[in-house]
């Protein structure tokens, strides 16, 4: 096996701040090299610098020994680098057939040759097992059949050097399998793989070899024969791994919310509930486990009014919701930690205080004479005390909270739902992207909030929190509820089985 | 039957300009670029496309240049949307008032000063023999200016551009999913500057046509809504070249429709007359519903290294 | 002995529009030449600039204001009570708009819009040979309705006494004074139509219509659409104008202009007729035929001696 | 970027594109051979030189201000209200319908107007709201359709159902029902008096009332502002309305206080120019007002410069076109993160991080 790429010295700066420090890499041809690392460890940041994405601010990049200047992503292509993004780079508005051919520069024909590009692209899936239809629009197929398109778009340009960028996310367990047999596949011709993941077992099952990235720098490079995923998840975290701190509750008290057969858009498997029927008890944390992107949305969504079920219905507390509009769940204690922060929580361009009185600005603490005025240095001084307690590090409470970062913008949002003093609290991958200390102390006031008696519905794509956290689990699956499980001593087999629909 | 084949003949007439302003603004719709100050464009294309007439003789020179100042004008509003990502309907609104000056300042610069009429000679329509003298569209199709023909070819080659061909079909990824199309190696940023360009050369031609090729003389003012109107017709025709050619028609109708009826005197204030292309502009989109077709990333700044 | 006077000029077309703003500045020209005066001019503004130009040219000092047209009567009239010390001539004002001055400095200059019609009107009836014949208006002033009416009956006596009938289209109104565009299509429809006589009082609009006529003339391979241009000589500058209505402004601008020099800031209406002098018909091209021409002429000599339409 | 850095910007940004604008007209003047220091004296002059002129000034600058707060109100609240003028004309036909059919004169005929132009201003601002929430239009496109619309309708009234006699205009509002001129004197009226207020009344509602507040939101982030609550298209298209009557009463006050009539050409650009001038005023009522201001300025005093000096107007016209050009570039190069880095670097400082 030879060297088929060296990184040397690679950093990437976004304003002050390092996404990669002085990264040292090399890929063997034939290899499939895993990048391990937490969320917001550089990973994709390093990755989008090989395809040439993004510009790295200082090192050097070889390919077969010869250094490469990679100005856009059209450098990469033309030398063999591929790769399938963590956040699928599809046109909704076309088809797979474009989709695959969209960007060709090998291609010399002004017109499109229909026939005998999909030739080709017909060879190409048969070679690796790939059953797709070329004529759907990319809305039309599931996130299984995408991610194909984008492995298809990278081999279909020739790719010698094929990152993929969390592949593994949004498939089933099935197609997961699909997916080793694929790779396997490439590397026996001779190609290589960056593989990019933070779950141990995908990692431990996959890599020739395996590189650990913590907070942007490359803490170690070994082979996978020669570790043990204990070990692995030390060096990625930095820490031991523990288990769960929190004690669980065994049931909670009544039920503070109740979805009575509850449906809406119930043929799509992706955006859709089927059918669903659960409780949430006062002072418990109900988790969803299952792949992102099996009604996880839906469920958060109508459980917070902005949308409405199609059939079934929702009752808070001792009463049936009649109008499904935010406000009128607010008006009944409900909380929402949404899970795009910055689009639905928060209004990036207000400052800190301004998004933490965004509910209560009418009340009387905020504001006199029936709203005619605003109490600004009250607004302000509630703020500062705030900042305090959930400890949200800014420069001052009249920062945009534009400029935070990603876990204090989470905990700005945190504040303003907790201290509504919610009877229900639904929250949204709380700590997808924040550092570990922010992950803990959001963690922490889950807890505290349930143990004050708050029902919590907790819906995460990071089954390890669910598992830390959840007093209760349920498991969704293409919009419907696969099975429940107890929170104390989960049956983890059984709740990731149910997870991939069995 | 006589009455028909001209009121056609009107429309025709009258959409051209639209029509030329209209497929500017889809190609630059299509990069992504909702570029409002299509009314600007052509004004000052129209008269630097009078001018370089009336200067050369030639109506060509006149049109060539009413393009190129289109360009010109249009790269401003290229580098602040593209470049320094301001925002497209801020900054078409500063084209629409940015052209104009210019095009009063240079006439006064050049016509200022005597009161003699400038008029040019028009560019000549051409026959196309024995097909001209088919009934209704002979006229219609066979007998106009160079312009007209181009226009008309200009539909077809968008079609044929946006659905048949490679380049085609990277450029409308540019407005849809730019960060996609970064990725396959699609340069987004010269696509986006490249499609100024074009929205830029066929405003100006737009512009240009009509002190070229249908009004023998310039006033201040001529283009009057054209540019605002053409931008309904994009979304009108559903951003396809085809649907625009008939948005255009449509709106080409009405236009003559109106002075018809006023020529008829019917007895009803002709302003109402006047309004029916606007009413049927909002009837339209109405009925028709918000375009969901439009280009997803229309008007979204792009920016490189953004998350 | 003294500084030379000077005169202003506003305008709200442009002063080569070809038509009415054309005629007017030259008009000033042609006047401040014979007196020695000497002239400003500022065109192309709109309706809300009106009274800020005139008042700029009365704050540096300016001897008198002209306005060309019924549209400037308020701007005039609010300028002519802040500057009480400079006379105002208002083109196609009204009678009654000297009274209003509250400083009696503002003159009407009014040619008779009914003469004016009939010097177009006997000119279109003995002319047409389709028996139809269109009139293109700017906005629908009074003046405007004025010249159609007397267009429309000149037409029909001359027709009359031709042994033919006439047809007068419906006027139509471009809404400015500056869309040629729209002088083009109403043009082509009204030939459509059928209309052969021309007669507009609509500036820009005129040019346009004019172009129009030249295409059918040039497609038809023969002239037989006629315009007829107002309100100066403008044979010439189209194939198809036929002859002009001439209105000497110049002539009633330096009659305002001599009482300025004596002192006198005007405040009465000042009326252009064929009978002195300020309306005449221009020019004949030779697409009229000599007999025609003749019997026209003979009808201008009736109109003159006021016995046109008198039996 | 915090705050008093970013008020900087926003102060420094705009005074630098006006400088940065006069002094290219000034090289345009020089280039036709004008003394350009001459040529900005009678602007100056024009514009502040005496009473009268600084009335005209004021008195020009108040419609301005009308449609300039419209836009500024309708985009703080998120919706691109284009129709100012369309508005702007409704309001000016409803007070004249009033003032001159209704019966009225003096105090009582000013009041019925004025709020007669308001409502009418916000009922036409109504339409493109309801459908932009009811069917999702682009309310850009169909707020200038209904401009188009509002023009041709100001022209059947002042051609048909109001015209007076002689001339398509409409008849003058009696002497006794005109809006009260503050000096007498000087043409600027109660109507400039009004803007001031108005735009203050707007400044205040949006910064200290817990329902600005929430107009505000929402016109930043639609999608929070909804997840948390508030009844977002409702506020949309009250946004559409007051914008709209904002825009209706700075038409009515314009008939009754300095145009009279209904004419061709009334208003015709005040809406586009408004929408400029709120956007240099970075959506700052009260900036907005004195960058209208500004414009009048300009304006009446390049009527003098061109009447002095023969430097024609549109030069003012490309020096007001040139301010807006590079206000907005500057404002979006110094949003640029590129820029933040320069600056950081230029100032041999790091961005202070979040600690
Ligand atoms: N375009 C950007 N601008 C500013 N900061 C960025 C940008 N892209 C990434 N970052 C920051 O750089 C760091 C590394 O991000 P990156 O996406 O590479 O992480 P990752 O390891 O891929 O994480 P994940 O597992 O969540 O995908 C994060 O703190 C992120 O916020
Ligand atoms: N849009 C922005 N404008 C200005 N500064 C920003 C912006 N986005 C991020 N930053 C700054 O860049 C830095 C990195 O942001 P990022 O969200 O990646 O933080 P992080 O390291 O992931 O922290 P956390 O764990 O809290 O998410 C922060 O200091 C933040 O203030
Ligand atoms: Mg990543
Ligand atoms: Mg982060």
């Amino acid at each position: 096996m030879s060297e088929l790429l060296r990184i040397e010295n690679i950093s990437k700066r976004f304003g002050s701040f390092y996404a990669n420090k002085n990264i040292n890499l090399t890929v063997e041809e034939g290899e499939i090299h895993t990048l391990l690392g937490e969320n917001g460890a550089g990973k994709s940041t390093l990755m989008n610098i090989l395809v040439g994405l993004y510009q790295p601010t200082d090192g050097k990049i070889f390919l077969k020994g010869e250094e490469v200047h990679l100005h856009s992503p059209n450098d990469a292509v033309s030398k063999g680098i591929g790769m399938v993004h963590q956040h699928f780079m599809l046109v909704d508005a076309m088809t797979v057939f474009e989709n695959i051919i969209l960007g060709d520069t090998n291609a010399k024909e002004i017109v499109i040759d229909r026939e005998k590009r999909r030739a080709q692209i017909q060879e190409l899936a048969q070679r690796y097992g790939f059953r797709i239809d070329l004529d759907k629009y990319i809305t039309e197929i599931s996130v299984g059949e995408q991610q194909r398109v984008e492995i298809l778009k990278a081999l279909y340009r020739g790719a010698q050097l094929l990152i993929l960028d969390e592949p593994t996310a949004a498939l089933t367990d099935i197609e997961v399998e699909g997916l080793y047999d694929v790779m396997h596949k490439l590397v026996e011709e001779g190609k290589s793989i960056i593989f990019i993941s933070h779950k141990m077992r995908e990692v431990m099952h996959v890599s020739d070899r395996i590189t650990i990235l913590r907070a942007g720098e490359a803490v170690a490079t070994v082979k996978k024969d020669e570790v043990s995923a204990q070990e692995l998840a030390a060096m990625m975290i930095g820490r031991d791994l523990a288990a769960s701190s929190f004690e669980k509750v065994i049931s909670g008290g009544s039920a503070v919310a109740e979805l009575d057969h509850v449906s809406y858009n119930r043929n799509s498997k992706h955006y859709g509930l089927n059918d669903i029927s659960m409780k949430i008890r006062s002072g418990e944390i109900v988790g969803i486990a299952g792949v992102d992107g099996n009604g996880q949305t839906q469920l958060a969504q109508v459980l917070t009014g902005v949308i409405a079920p199609e059939e079934g219905t929702i009752s808070l507390g001792d009463s049936k919701i009649l109008v499904y509009d935010p406000n009128n769940f607010i008006l009944r204690r409900t909380a929402h930690v949404p899970e795009d922060r910055n689009l639905q929580g928060l209004v990036g361009d207000m400052s800190i205080a301004d998004n933490l009185v965004l509910r209560r600005v009418e009340t009387d603490k905020f504001s006199s004479l029936g709203g005619a005025f605003l109490k600004k240095g009250a607004i302000l001084s509630y703020a500062k005390e705030m900042v305090e307690k959930y400890d949200i590090r800014s420069r001052s409470a009249s920062q945009t909270v534009r400029s935070l970062s990603g876990g204090n913008q989470q905990k700005v949002i945190l504040a303003r739902e907790m201290e509504a003093e919610p009877d229900l609290l639904v929250v949204a991958h709380p700590t997808r992207g924040l550092d570990i200390g922010a992950t803990r102390f959001i963690r922490q006031q889950m807890i505290d909030a349930r143990d004050r008696g708050v029902g919590i519905l907790l819906i995460s794509a990071d089954f390890d929190e669910v598992l830390e956290l959840s007093d209760r689990i349920l498991v969704l699956f293409e919009g419907q509820i696969m099975g429940e499980f107890p929170g104390e001593n989960p049956p983890v087999d059984e709740i990731s089985l149910a997870m991939t629909g069995r | 039957m006589s009455f028909v084949s001209n009121l056609l003949l009107a429309s025709v007439r009258m959409a051209v300009p639209l029509l030329l302003i209209a497929l500017g603004e889809l190609y630059s719709e299509r990069a992504g670029m909702v570029n409002i100050g299509l009314e600007g464009l052509a004004a000052i294309g129209s008269l630097v496309g009078f001018l370089t007439c009336f200067i050369s003789g030639s109506t060509w020179v006149g049109i060539l240049c009413g393009a190129l100042v289109g360009i010109a004008v249009n790269m401003i509003y290229a580098f602040a949307t593209v470049t320094l990502c301001a925002n497209h309907t801020v900054y078409g609104m500063a084209i629409n008032i940015l052209a104009p000056a210019l095009a009063s300042f240079i006439y006064r610069i050049f016509f200022g000063s005597g009161s003699d009429l400038s008029q040019i000679t028009l560019m000549k329509t051409i026959n196309i023999p024995i097909l001209k003298d088919i009934p209704i569209i002979g006229p219609l199709l066979f007998s106009q200016t160079p312009m007209v023909y181009l226009a008309f070819l200009l539909v077809i080659l968008t079609g044929f551009f946006f659905t048949k061909t490679q380049a085609g079909l990277n450029y409308r990824a540019v407005g849809e999913n730019p960060k996609a199309a970064a990725t396959l190696g699609i340069n987004v940023i010269r696509t986006k500057y490249l499609a100024c360009v074009i929205c830029g050369a066929l405003s100006g031609i737009g512009g240009a046509y009509l002190t070229t090729c249908y009004s023998n003389t310039y006033t201040e003012g001529n283009i009057s809504g054209r540019g605002f109107i053409a931008l309904a017709a994009v979304i009108f025709g559903r951003w396809s070249g085809g649907g625009i050619l008939a948005a255009c028609l449509f709106f080409g109708f009405c236009d003559a429709l109106q002075i018809r009826l006023q020529v008829a005197s019917v007895g009803i204030p002709y302003q109402f007359f006047q309004m029916i292309p606007y009413v049927a502009t909002v009837i339209a989109l109405t009925v028709i519903g918000s375009g969901k077709s439009g280009p997803k990333a229309a008007g979204k700044p792009y920016r490189k290294e953004e998350r | 002995d003294e500084a030379p006077k000077k005169i202003a000029m506003i305008c709200d077309s442009s002063i080569n529009d070809g038509g009415w703003g054309t005629a007017c500045y030259n008009a000033m020209v042609q006047a401040c030449e014979e007196r020695g005066w000497e002239y400003e001019c500022t065109d192309n503004i709109s309706q809300n600039e009106y009274y800020d130009s005139i008042a700029s040219y009365c704050m540096l000092g300016v001897d008198m204001i002209y306005a060309p047209g019924n549209q400037y009567t308020d701007a005039v009239l609010q300028a002519a009570e802040d500057y009480p010390d400079i006379a105002f001539a208002l083109l196609n004002g009204a009678v009654t708009t000297p009274d209003e001055a509250v400083n009696g400095n503002v003159t009407s200059m009014l040619p008779d819009a009914q003469q004016i019609g009939w010097i177009a009107g006997a000119m279109a009836g003995l002319m047409s040979e389709t028996g139809t014949i269109a009139f293109i208006g700017g906005m629908e002033l009074d003046t405007t309705l004025g010249k159609y009416a007397g267009y429309t009956e000149a037409a029909q006596f001359v027709a009359a006494a031709e042994g033919k009938e006439i047809t007068v289209l419906d006027p139509v109104y471009a809404g400015s004074f500056d869309a040629s565009d729209k002088g083009i299509e109403f043009a082509k429809a009204m030939i459509e139509q059928g209309a052969d006589v021309f007669f507009g009082d609509a500036s820009a609009v005129d040019s346009g219509a004019r172009q129009a006529i030249d295409e059918a003339n040039k497609e038809a391979g023969e002239v037989k659409i006629y315009d007829i241009a107002q309100p100066a000589d403008f044979l010439g500058q189209n194939e198809c104008i036929i002859t002009s209505q001439v209105t000497d402004n110049s002539a009633m601008i330096a009659v305002t202009m001599e009482g300025v020099e004596n002192g006198d800031l005007g405040g009465e209406t000042i009326f252009g007729s064929l009978q002195n002098g300020g309306l005449s018909a221009g020019a004949i091209s030779d697409l009229v035929p000599a007999e025609v021409q003749e019997k026209y002429n003979t009808y201008i000599q009736q109109m003159i001696d006021g016995e046109f339409m008198a039996e | 970027m915090d705050n008093s850095r970013k008020n900087l910007v926003n102060i420094f940004v705009p005074v630098l594109s006006i400088l940065l604008s006069i002094l290219i007209g000034m090289i345009i003047m020089a280039f036709l051979k004008a003394n350009p220091v001459t040529a900005v004296k009678y602007l100056v002059i024009g514009a502040f030189g005496t009473k009268q002129n600084l009335g005209t000034t004021l008195t020009r600058a108040t419609p301005l201000i009308f449609t300039a707060l419209c836009a500024c109100f309708a985009y703080r609240c998120g919706v691109f209200n284009l129709g100012g003028e369309g508005q702007f004309i409704m309001g000016s036909i409803a007070a004249c319908f009033v003032s001159l059919k209704f019966g009225l004169t003096g105090i009582p005929a000013v009041i019925v107007a004025l709020v007669c132009g308001t409502v009418a201003g916000g009922l036409w601002g109504a339409i493109p709201g309801v459908l932009k929430i009811t069917r999702g239009q682009n309310e850009m496109i169909i707020s200038i359709m209904f401009n188009y619309i509002a023009t041709l309708l100001m022209g059947v009234v002042y051609t048909n159902w109001l015209r007076e006699g002689s001339v398509p205009q409409t008849a003058q509002v009696p002497k006794e029902s005109q809006l009260a001129r503050i000096v007498p004197g000087i043409r600027v009226t109660w109507g400039f008096v009004i803007a001031i207020v108005i735009g203050l009344l707007i400044y205040y509602f949006l910064f200290w009332t817990s329902l600005g507040f929430k107009f505000r939101a929402v016109g930043l982030n639609q999608t929070a502002s909804r997840f948390n609550g508030y009844p977002v298209r409702r506020y949309m298209l009250s946004a559409f309305i007051i914008s709209g009557a904002v825009a209706g009463l700075g038409g009515a006050g314009e008939l009754m206080g300095t145009q009279f009539r209904l004419i061709n050409g009334f208003a015709s650009g005040y809406g586009f120019d408004g929408v400029a001038m709120a956007l240099i005023g970075q959506l700052n009522p009260i900036a907005t007002m004195f960058v209208a201001l500004f414009f009048a300025a300009l304006r009446t005093g390049s009527t003098t410069m061109q009447a002095a000096t023969g430097v024609p107007t549109s030069v003012s016209d490309i020096i007001q076109a040139l301010v807006i050009v590079f206000t907005v570039a500057g404002m979006a190069l110094t949003q640029l993160p590129e820029f933040s880095t320069f600056i950081g670097r230029f100032f041999g400082r790091k961005e202070a991080q979040a600690v």
